[in-house]
């Protein structure tokens, strides 16, 4: 599964993309695995209130199910126009 | 319909009478323009993306706005990358027959792309660099679609 | 503040560009244009209107948009005389700090030029003219300031 | 008093502008004495629910004072924008 991490998220991360092999059925139980990694992961998913996250492209919820995703992305709230 | 993600600055001027010049058979022409304010303290804007979403994600926006209001056609231009004061950041046009629909789609585009587009901006001062954060009032504008 | 009354045609696109230039500092832009249909039935359009009392309605107008509404500045053109389809017939823009104030000065500006300002339209077609009568709408749009 | 007619008013009465010279009292008063005046005003002046009023290019009201008013404009409501 390929994960992405965009603005503050890509920062405190460290990297924009990266491959992980994963048990996770929703988008909480991935965060859990990411944050019980690295200090750096803690960090940047310390507040999930402040992050949204995105499935195949598709903006989705942190209780949604990862059955057949390929790509997850996590980043803030969009500040576009 | 016409969906422009691109890092190259855009001619305001130029996209708005070609649009225009396109739909003579409208009546009600609306474009909003977003600039990189020039208040003396920012130095640049960057603005990162979601490339593939980004696309996605302001078609199934103008999809909407299309089944909503009765429009002729919907243009939408969003920059990425580094930007300069005064520099446009995005456009929006509605082409409609009557103006209140020429309007709001406008005004439905922008709540919509505002918070439902993956653009991140970022504003690089003498001092630093900072995230802009999102406004609870972006979001509350939503509600009134 | 720019208040245009004229017979010529105007260059939308130009008169865009040379509007977003001088409001760097602002942030956010609205424009509307107002085109003559080219719906075929039409073969042109005739706008009357009433020296003096135009610039002066028109005036007050933008100042009542100016203080109510957090603006940097605002630009009306309009045009009289005779005008061909596909032609622009007038144009308003906003130039505010946030998009709500420019998007609703833009507005607030249309409902009353088109009731308050005095301008009177006439289609003459392949067979005849009419004047175009006002709408119960278009007054009633009113209201809501 | 200069009195200017605009649209399909200005067309009825077959003149854009015209001096008068008048005892009326308001604007009312100044239209029962055009419309006495020949067919063409009174067939201008018909149905005046479909008409507005101008004082001194400001626009009013047919109960309007016409004391100190130097040009009174009649015309159908607008249509510009």
């Amino acid at each position: 599964m390929d994960i992405l991490y965009f603005a503050w998220v890509r920062e405190r991360i460290g990297l924009p993309k990266e491959k992980v092999e994963t048990g996770a059925r929703n988008v909480t139980e991935l965060v859990e695995e990411l944050k019980a990694r690295e200090p750096r992961y803690a960090a940047a998913f310390e507040d999930i209130s402040a992050l949204r996250v995105a499935l195949d492209q598709e903006l989705s919820d942190f209780d949604a199910s990862l059955e057949g995703v390929r790509e997850v992305a996590f980043f803030p709230p969009m500040t576009g126009g | 319909m016409r969906i422009v993600v691109q890092e190259a600055p855009f001619d305001l001027g130029a996209e708005t009478s070609r649009f225009a010049e396109g739909h003579k058979d409208q009546g009600a022409i609306v474009t909003f323009t977003g600039l990189v304010r020039e208040d003396g303290g920012m130095a640049r804007m960057e603005i990162e993306h979601y490339p593939g979403m980004t696309e996605r994600a302001i078609t199934k926006i103008a999809e909407e706005a299309v089944t909503r209001w009765s429009l002729g056609d919907t243009l939408v231009i969003h920059r990425f990358g580094p930007m300069q004061p005064g520099e446009a950041i995005m456009m929006v046009a509605t082409a409609a027959p009557h103006r209140k629909d020429a309007f709001e789609a406008a005004e439905f585009l922008m709540d919509y792309l505002k918070s439902r587009a993956p653009f991140w901006k970022k504003e690089i001062g003498p001092d630093g660099s900072d995230w802009v954060a999102a406004k609870d009032e972006d979001e509350d504008a939503l509600d009134r679609w």
